[in-house]
């Protein structure tokens, strides 16, 4: 097993509620509450939740858009937190991120060869800079003659590889790809998943990966993280988390995924979540997720559960649940 | 199509203006200030298009003259407002621990009165061109800022801002590179507007006695010296108002161009750009 | 009307002869341009005080229809035979505002007053030795030698010697009389002054008018018709304008001339005019050029006088071609011997004049108070009259306050340009008075000699050989130039009667048809 | 109930008229559900919004067709008959449901307005239908939602708001334009659950658009695919999923990963640009992108013919060519291995 | 909300310290002094001297302006060197016809901008629209005191139907107030109207394309309502902001039309006081206008959280 490249300890990353200047804030929204997590060499960490449990938080704290409220982030095993604006400069070299919005990432008034050789240019790699930007144009599978083109001159699939292209430029250890699909059409969405999984044959590259769409997930990633509310549920290497997942969310989550098949879809049982998604400012205590569990008891009110390994037998499988259970794979086997 | 064509009239206007200015020395058969007592008071005709003042001047050789100062005063001072405005508004809005203190000091100069600036730099040092242009900078300024700071607000936290920081790309490079040129376009039309705005308030303080000096002339003075012949020789105010008005019209359709051609794909992108962010515009 | 010199604006005075009965009561809204800083009739010689001022003060003498000396306050005046002891008894019934008696030490309190804040009072105090009480009716002034500017100092209307209650006139002293000073005898008092909007008097009940009648100028008997006089300040001659011709005003004051035949098209309007001074052109003789004669008379010949006034005051029922200190209806002040000069225009000579002097060229500064339209064209035209023989010239319009600042440094100008209102002695005529400081820096042994001898001539003969010779002095020596006569323009509503004297706005004796 | 014959919708624009709704036709009964599938841009939406006669006119016209509801041609009725079936017999769910209520107004508000513009019903009985509706789309407490301000919703209490005020009128039809894109996959199975059960209770027909094949495997009767302004293909949802004799439904199909299935395949994305619908290529759109394409399909735009009960596709294609087509695809791919 | 407001207040400290600093030093800067007029040309040099050592004049500069301060703290604005009348109360005397000139031609801009943009935003595809464009800034482009004379002349003079100048206070009639105000107000409000309705047709066609306005549409509403009602209810924000600022500058920039109309506000105290260098009161009336801009802008904040629920402030 590789190296650990990137290591979450505790990562919480809290924002105060206030409007304006003077005020001293009252609340917190607590996006990330405590996220530990490990990414290794060459692997592809994936990580699902619902909509605002923190995911691009997280993804922001990585790459120094934020600075945690506490927590450490450590890479190839030295803090980075501490770090001045030198190193965080030299830091940007080897952490890259891709956005979600291939259109709003992208500088609508620069042309796609000057988009990617910002970074360079930014580290002042400008011998060659024409040829490495054609390199990586062509690496991303782009022409050379779209290096004069505008972001708007592209289609949604290959404006995002501008931005990976723009990612790649500086040849980084991790890219952290915040929702880089969702918001394109599936066939599109087909493209920049084959380009990545190239990319990360040929260049080695370790992937944190986030989405919605639990099939993406499970088609790239060596390993998910599911989060709730801030906090890391279920993590577990994707082959297991698919097949055997024990968390009630994590549970609730595949089955209520929607199968692109109308006999199988039709036959299936989906767990409902009751209520409604509770919010990150005022957390529910003990469990976060009791309010909307199908299995909560009485003493999940009370008690937080930690991420642990319930299952001997796969020490890679950490649960945050007093009860875990394997519910019926929805992946048949097949 | 139509838009481009009154571009181009806009444009042509300004230019054969600023142009018949420059050269008026040339091409005018008196000089614009020759004071002719026996000719007070002409309505317009053949040889006095527009007819002539309380001096015997010809009105049609000053208003032409008196573009000179009253454009010089409009360009230099959109010129100075925008860029000391768009340079406090990209530094107020960009970092946050500046903004504070910038915002005070740009809020108490709104509250203060402008006149009162440029009397008293009227006053101190008396109506020179320079002094009407600095006393209406300090009034343009800071509205140049306020709209700068918000449009900047507004696209701080746009993704490829975000994604140039995190390519390492330095606050310097992102303010002049990612984050201008895309607040240019309100930028663009507040320029213009102070154009026209500067130019009616050089007017005004002539009006107010402390505009630039009477003996030069400025379709401001011009106005502010006719205004008792309005009923008896209503010429000598109309021309000059008539080009503050038409400069005016001009450059405003020159500015809402401008802004249109400075993104030739401005139409386009916001349909696609409203498509993508759709999504993402949260409570 | 009364008086009015045969250039009055042509006409106009014929229509002006009160007519019906007198009509009691209402209120007569006056359009004032300019707001006076201070109702002290006596601290300063301001125009706008004046004009409002005298409707609540009175001096102890006033002039006449005629500019003769009267008795206004007092009974009764004698001079001694030596010409030095002046002799002054008061009126019996005369009341201030306050409901209280005006006694002699009112009187001595505001002679000593005016002795020290007005600027002729200040030229009289020189001759003072002593002021006494002789009894409750009547008091002495010594004089120190002759000076027979005496008489007509005390009844200057400038900085007049008005006469305010003893405790007011101890209590303000040097400083300008506050609203709540404003105590007089005038057939109008003080009401409400509103910054920026109206000061409105009303008709004091207990006027004690003098017995004759109505003798013109500021003296006679006065008849208060109006129960409220409302002066309001408005800056704009077209609003004045357009709010006569809407009875929102009954008269107005400074309408430009150029106007003229607006107004007098309009029957609703009636034109009232009188003499207003003139503008000068004064150069700085401290310093070169100017301090060399020959530099001043370039500069006198290079003026076209008459392009001047043409251009600056439109219609020429509005100013005359006269070189003379005063105007010609001041008879006993006027002469106009020694005046040739005035018009000579000859830019040739100047331009030689102008080469044999040391002049080379350099940049000189016309300054002028911006708050005058005259002076702003006068500026303009002398500009280009001065240019065409060689000057150069830069005009420098400054706002009054900076202007009163800038005026007492040679280094700031060249030459002003600046009106002198009517002035009733030479020793009001301003610059050319006080000490060289403030006359343009004229220092010359010539015109001090004559202020002195003015002072002591003995009749009107003797006067007028002195002022001919005045004016000879002024057009030889050159401290300043004279442009041209000036007449004001006033307007007024057709149903406001009015007699025209030269005092211009005066509005006892008035009165409004219904 | 509601028949669309041969109906275009083009929109000018500064570079050209963009045919956004190409001569499309077809028809929905009562109680069924229609999902309408296809890639970004190819009308979906331009569709849905003609349907209401939303679109913003001009720049948008109608050179052609019939939007038939009960009869009347909705293209033809007056402007006050068609406010009478907005909302009332049609009512639609639109695209996001983030921006789809008003920010400054109640969310009560804008339901009674809803129920008011179209009964003429008393503030009170306008309120205590307000009600019912949130009850019945599931939102707790409805008493004091009432009176929150959209911001104060969850994104799916938001859509479900949307759904309440798209009901209000008991519409006949609902027109459902990406309900669940923006939600996460807990709530769209809620509001799926929803409408379905919407559907029984009112007998309601539904036109759904969505990107989303598994939510068109889960909730359609019919499905109709677009593809560059125009229905490519449409059938039973089984006929597409399984019988599909499309090129292009084949593609898109292929073109997802699969959760359902082990084998980590290499996704198979459709090559070459989407289309444009202001200079279309010529003959088939679909040709310059299908990896079937012959000489012919330069040549000839296909029309849907029909290739069994109510499964109709627009390709040149049998249904016997394109299996073997196929086949020999599928092979060739696993021989030329990855690239 | 309240504790907001309060903290906003106090905010006006350091704005308005960064006022005082600068009026201070340009008023004591520019040459003038208040002593030299009072007493005239003809003034002796020791009777200057002494007024100004009786207006404190003499003081440096720095010692002046921490006394002014002081009292400005201690809600001591001083008294005027001529009037010797209190600071405050000369400025409470002007602010009522400065107030109802604003008040009115506030009145007068919205009563038609709004409709004017309506009805713009409704025949948003016709020539109307470009327009109206023009004819906005037609509106901003002329010299007011050219407009305003000319109005004057004509429904003044020509057709007498307004007065053509003055200031009634309202305590003397209220339709005689207004018949005063109608001319000035409605001249201030040309430019504001050309600037209001512009910004509020922007705003209203930015909402008119948004989703809600088709929910509202989809709904069955009559396009009137959607636009009077959800167009225009989302359009105000940066309306608000826009007359917010307009209503501030106002304050000092009536000056023109108080000339022309002779009515006694601020603006016209302002200059004068500046022509008189009547330091006190410029000071003051400076200040004043200071304050009421950041209530006026706070007063526009706090109109933010009504106008649109989701910003809050507490
Ligand atoms: N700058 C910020 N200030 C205050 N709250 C924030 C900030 N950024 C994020 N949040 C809050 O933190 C929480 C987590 O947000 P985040 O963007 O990380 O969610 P997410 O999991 O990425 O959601 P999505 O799937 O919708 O992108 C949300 O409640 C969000 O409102
Ligand atoms: N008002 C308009 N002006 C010009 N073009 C338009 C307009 N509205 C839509 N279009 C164009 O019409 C085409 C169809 O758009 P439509 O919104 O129907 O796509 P869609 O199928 O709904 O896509 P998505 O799945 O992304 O929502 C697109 O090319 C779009 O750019
Ligand atoms: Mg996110
Ligand atoms: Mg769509």
């Amino acid at each position: 097993m590789s190296e650990p490249l990137l290591e979450l300890k505790d990562i919480k990353m809290y924002f105060p509620i206030k409007e304006k200047v003077f005020k001293k804030p009252v609340n917190h929204v607590k996006a990330v509450n405590g996220v530990s997590l490990t990414v290794r060499q060459g692997e592809t960490l994936g990580i699902v939740g619902e909509s605002g449990c923190g995911k691009s938080t997280l993804a922001r704290t990585i790459v120094g858009l934020l600075e945690p409220s506490s927590g450490d982030i450590l890479f190839e095993g030295k803090s980075i937190l501490g770090y001045n604006k030198k190193q965080m400069h030299e830091l940007r070299r080897d952490i890259q991120m891709v956005y979600q919005d291939p259109y709003t990432s992208l500088n609508p008034r620069m042309k796609a060869g000057e988009i990617i050789a910002a970074p360079l240019k930014a580290f002042k790699m400008t011998s060659n800079l024409n040829e490495r930007v054609y390199e990586l144009l062509d690496l991303v599978g782009l022409k050379r003659e779209d290096a004069e083109k505008f972001p708007h001159q592209f289609s949604g699939g290959q404006r995002q590889r501008i931005g990976i292209a723009r990612a790649l430029a500086l040849n980084p250890k991790l890219l952290i790809l915040d929702e880089p699909v969702s918001a394109l059409d599936v066939s599109v969405q087909a493209q920049v998943i084959n380009l990545l999984e190239d990319l990360q044959e040929e260049l080695g590259l370790t992937y944190v990966f986030i989405a919605h769409d639990l099939s993406v997930i499970k088609h790239i990633a060596d390993k998910v993280a599911v989060m709730y509310l801030g906090k890391v549920m279920e993590l577990s290497d994707s082959d297991t988390l698919y097949h055997h997942s024990k968390h009630p969310y994590t549970n609730a989550l595949l089955s209520a995924i929607p199968l692109p098949d109308p006999e199988k879809e039709r036959q299936r049982q989906r767990i409902m979540l009751k209520g409604e998604l509770p919010s990150p400012a005022n957390p529910p205590t003990g469990c976060i997720f009791h309010t909307r569990c199908p299995i909560a008891q009485e003493s999940c009110k009370q008690h937080i559960p930690v991420l642990e390994e319930k299952d001997g037998s796969n020490p890679n499988h950490q649960v945050a649940c007093f009860y875990p259970q394997e519910t019926e794979a929805i992946v048949s086997s097949n | 199509m139509l838009k481009k064509k009154r571009n181009l009239v806009a444009l042509s206007i300004l230019l054969l203006l600023t142009i018949a200015t420059i050269t008026a020395d040339v091409w005018l058969p008196v000089s614009p200030g020759f004071i002719d007592a026996a000719q007070r008071l002409l309505p317009p005709s053949g040889t006095f298009w527009f007819g002539t003042d309380h001096f015997g001047r010809d009105v049609f050789a000053l208003t032409v003259v008196a573009a000179r100062v009253s454009l010089t005063v409009g360009f230099t001072v959109a010129v100075l407002a925008t860029i000391l405005g768009t340079i406090t508004g990209l530094i107020a809005g960009y970092y946050k621990k500046a903004d504070f203190i910038i915002m005070r000091v740009i809020d108490g100069m709104l509250a203060f009165p402008s006149l009162l600036l440029a009397l008293a730099l009227v006053a101190a040092l008396g109506g020179s061109v320079t002094n009407i242009i600095i006393a209406l900078t300090f009034s343009f300024w800071p509205v140049m800022t306020r709209i700068v700071r918000s449009a900047v607000l507004q696209i701080n936290s746009v993704q490829y801002i975000e994604a140039a920081k995190t390519s390492g790309v330095s606050d310097p490079v992102v303010i002049s590179k990612y984050v201008l040129p895309n607040v240019l376009s309100p930028i663009i039309v507040q320029g213009t507007f102070i154009f026209a705005k500067a130019i009616l308030a050089e007017a005004a303080l002539s009006f107010l006695g402390v505009g630039v000096d009477p003996s030069t002339p400025t379709w401001g003075n011009m106005l502010q010296e006719s205004q008792i012949y309005i009923s008896i020789a209503p010429w000598i105010s109309i021309f000059p108002g008539l080009a503050i008005v038409v400069t005016v019209l001009a450059l405003n359709m020159l500015g809402d161009g401008l802004r249109d051609s400075f993104d030739p794909h401005a139409r386009k992108n916001k349909k696609r750009k409203q498509h993508f962010v759709k999504t993402k515009i949260a409570s | 009307a009364c008086g009015n010199q045969e250039q009055s604006a042509g006409g106009a005075g014929d229509s002006n002869e009160p007519a019906g009965d007198p009509v009691e009561g209402g209120t007569l809204t006056i359009a004032y341009p300019s707001e006076p800083d201070t109702l002290d009739w006596m601290s300063t010689g301001a125009t706008p005080t004046r004009d409002i001022a005298w409707h609540i003060f009175e001096p102890l003498l006033a002039l006449d229809n005629d500019y003769q000396v009267q008795p206004m306050i007092a009974e009764d005046f004698t001079v001694s035979d030596d010409e030095t002891l002046y002799t002054i008894t008061l009126r019996d019934d005369v009341k201030f505002h306050d409901g209280s008696d005006v006694t002699v030490d009112d009187v001595i309190a505001s002679l000593d007053r005016w002795r020290t804040v007005s600027s002729v009072g200040k030229e009289s105090d020189r001759f003072i030795e002593s002021v006494t009480a002789v009894d409750d009716k009547t008091i002495e002034i010594q004089l120190t030698e002759v000076y027979n500017a005496f008489l007509s100092d005390m009844a200057a209307p400038k900085n007049a010697l008005m006469i305010i209650p003893e405790e007011i006139a101890e209590e303000a002293g040097e400083q300008p009389l506050t609203p709540e000073q404003l105590i007089g005898t005038g057939p109008y008092q003080f009401d409400n002054w509103s910054r920026g909007s109206e000061i409105v008097l009303t008709k004091f009940e207990d006027y004690a008018a003098r017995d004759e009648t109505d003798l013109g100028g500021l003296t006679g008997e006065k008849v208060a018709y109006f129960d409220k006089l409302d002066f309001q300040i408005v800056k704009d001659p077209q609003v004045a304008i357009n709010g006569i011709k809407t009875d929102l005003y009954d008269y107005a004051l400074s309408i430009p001339n150029d106007l003229y035949d607006v107004v007098e098209t309009d029957p609703s309007i009636d034109p009232v005019s009188y003499i207003n001074g003139y503008s000068t052109i004064t150069p700085d003789k401290s310093e070169p050029p100017f301090d060399d004669i020959k530099v001043r008379e370039a500069l006198n010949l290079a003026l076209d006088k008459e392009a001047i006034a043409e251009a600056t005051y439109g219609n020429s029922d509005f100013y005359s071609f006269d070189g003379a200190l005063f105007d010609p209806e001041q008879t006993k002040l006027y002469s106009e011997e020694g005046t040739e000069n005035y018009l000579n225009f000859d830019p040739e000579q100047a331009k030689e004049l102008l080469a044999e002097s040391d002049y080379n060229g350099e940049s000189l500064k016309i300054m002028h108070s911006n708050d005058s339209e005259t002076y702003k064209r006068i500026s303009q035209i002398m500009k280009q009259q001065l240019e065409e023989v060689g000057f150069t010239i830069e005009i420098v319009p400054l706002e009054w306050a900076t202007y009163l600042e800038q005026w007492s440094d040679p280094a700031n100008w060249d030459i002003v340009v600046v009106g002198w209102s009517t002035r009733f002695s030479p020793n009001e005529l301003g610059m050319l008075v006080n000490d060289i400081n403030s006359s343009g820096w004229y220092d010359s042994e010539r015109w001090r000699g004559l202020i002195d001898d003015w002072a002591v001539a003995s009749d009107d003969e003797a006067r007028l050989d002195i002022l001919s010779e005045m004016n000879e002095t002024v057009w030889e020596e050159l401290p300043f130039i004279k442009v041209a006569n000036e007449t004001r323009l006033d307007i007024k509503g057709e149903q406001v009667q009015l007699e025209e004297t030269w005092v211009g706005p005066r509005f006892w004796g008035a009165w409004k048809n219904q | 109930m509601l028949e669309i014959k041969n109906l275009k919708t083009y929109i000018d624009t500064e570079n050209g008229t963009v045919k956004a709704v190409d001569d499309v036709s077809f028809q929905i009964k009562a109680g069924e559900t229609i999902c309408i599938v296809g890639e970004s841009g190819s009308g979906k939406s331009v569709l849905a919004h003609s349907i209401m006669q939303l679109n913003p006119s001009p720049p948008a016209f109608h050179p052609e067709g019939e939007i038939l509801f009960e009869g009347k041609n909705l293209l033809d009725v007056s402007e006050k008959e068609l406010r009478r079936v907005r909302g009332n017999e049609i009512s639609m769910i639109f695209q996001d449901p983030m921006s789809s209520l008003n920010p400054v107004f109640r969310v009560g508000d804008q339901l009674i307005e809803a129920i008011r513009s179209h009964e003429k019903v008393s503030k009170k009985a306008a309120k205590k239908r307000a009600l019912e509706l949130l009850t019945d789309v599931g939102i707790p407490d409805p008493e004091r939602r009432l009176h929150d301000y959209p911001h104060q919703f969850s994104g799916g209490m938001r859509q479900r708001v949307l759904i309440a005020i798209a009901l209000a009128g008991r519409p006949k039809v609902l027109i459902a334009d990406e309900p669940t894109t923006a939600l996460d996959v807990t709530i769209q199975a809620q509001i799926l659950e929803l409408m379905r059960s919407i559907q029984k209770k009112y007998g309601t027909a539904i036109i759904l658009i969505t990107h989303d094949l598994g939510v068109v495997a889960q909730i359609a009767d019919r499905v109709l695919v677009m593809y560059s302004g125009r229905i490519v293909e449409k059938g039973s949802v089984s006929d597409i999923f399984y019988r599909s004799t499309m090129p292009y439904t084949w593609s898109l199909l292929r073109s997802l990963p699969r959760i359902d299935s082990d084998a980590s395949n290499r996704l198979i994305p459709i090559q070459g640009q989407p289309s444009n619908l202001i200079d279309r290529p010529k003959g088939c759109h679909f040709q310059p992108r299908c990896p079937f394409a012959t000489k012919a399909c330069l040549e000839i735009d296909p029309s849907l013919t029909e290739r069994g009960e109510g499964h109709w596709a627009a390709c040149i294609l049998s249904e016997e060519e394109f299996f073997n087509k196929k086949q020999e695809f599928e092979v060739n791919a696993q021989k030329g291995a990855v690239k | 909300m309240l504790q907001y407001t309060i903290r906003r207040l106090l905010s006006i400290i350091p704005v308005m310290l960064v006022v005082s600093i600068i009026v201070f030093m340009i008023v004591h800067l520019t040459p003038g002094n208040p002593a030299y007029l009072i007493l005239g040309e003809d003034s002796s040099a020791e009777a200057v001297q002494q007024l100004e050592e009786q207006l404190g004049l003499d003081q440096p500069i720095v010692v002046q302006f921490f006394d002014w301060v002081t009292n400005v703290f201690k809600g001591d604005l001083g008294e005027s060197v001529y009037s010797s009348e209190p600071v405050l109360s000369i400025i409470l005397d002007r602010i009522g016809p400065t107030f109802s000139v604003m008040l009115i031609s506030m009145i007068f801009t919205l009563v038609i901008a709004i409709p004017i943009a309506i009805f713009v935003v409704w025949k948003r595809q016709t020539v109307l629209d470009p327009l109206f464009i023009s004819a906005s800034l037609l509106g901003a482009s002329i010299p007011e005191f050219w407009f305003a004379m000319l109005l004057v002349l004509g429904l003044g003079v020509s057709i007498p139907i307004f007065p053509v100048a003055g200031y009634i206070p309202i305590a003397e009639g209220f339709l005689l107030w207004l018949h005063h105000l109608i001319l000035p107000a409605f001249v201030l409000a040309t430019v504001e109207i050309g600037l209001i309705s512009r910004m509020l047709r922007d705003g209203m066609l930015e909402a008119v394309n948004q989703d809600y306005t088709k929910t509202a549409r989809a709904k069955g509403i009559k396009e009137s309502v959607v636009l009077m009602k959800h167009v225009f209810a989302n359009a105000l924000i940066p309306t608000t902001t826009v007359i917010g600022v307009t209503i501030a500058g106002l304050l000092g920039g009536t000056v023109i039309i108080e000339t022309i109309f002779t009515i006694p506000g601020i603006g016209q105290l302002l200059i004068d006081s500046i022509h008189r260098r009547d330091y006190p009161v410029i000071q003051g009336v400076v200040l004043f206008i200071a304050v009421i801009y950041v209530v006026i802008n706070l007063l526009v904040d706090l109109l933010y959280g009504l106008l649109d629920p989701r910003i809050r402030y507490d």
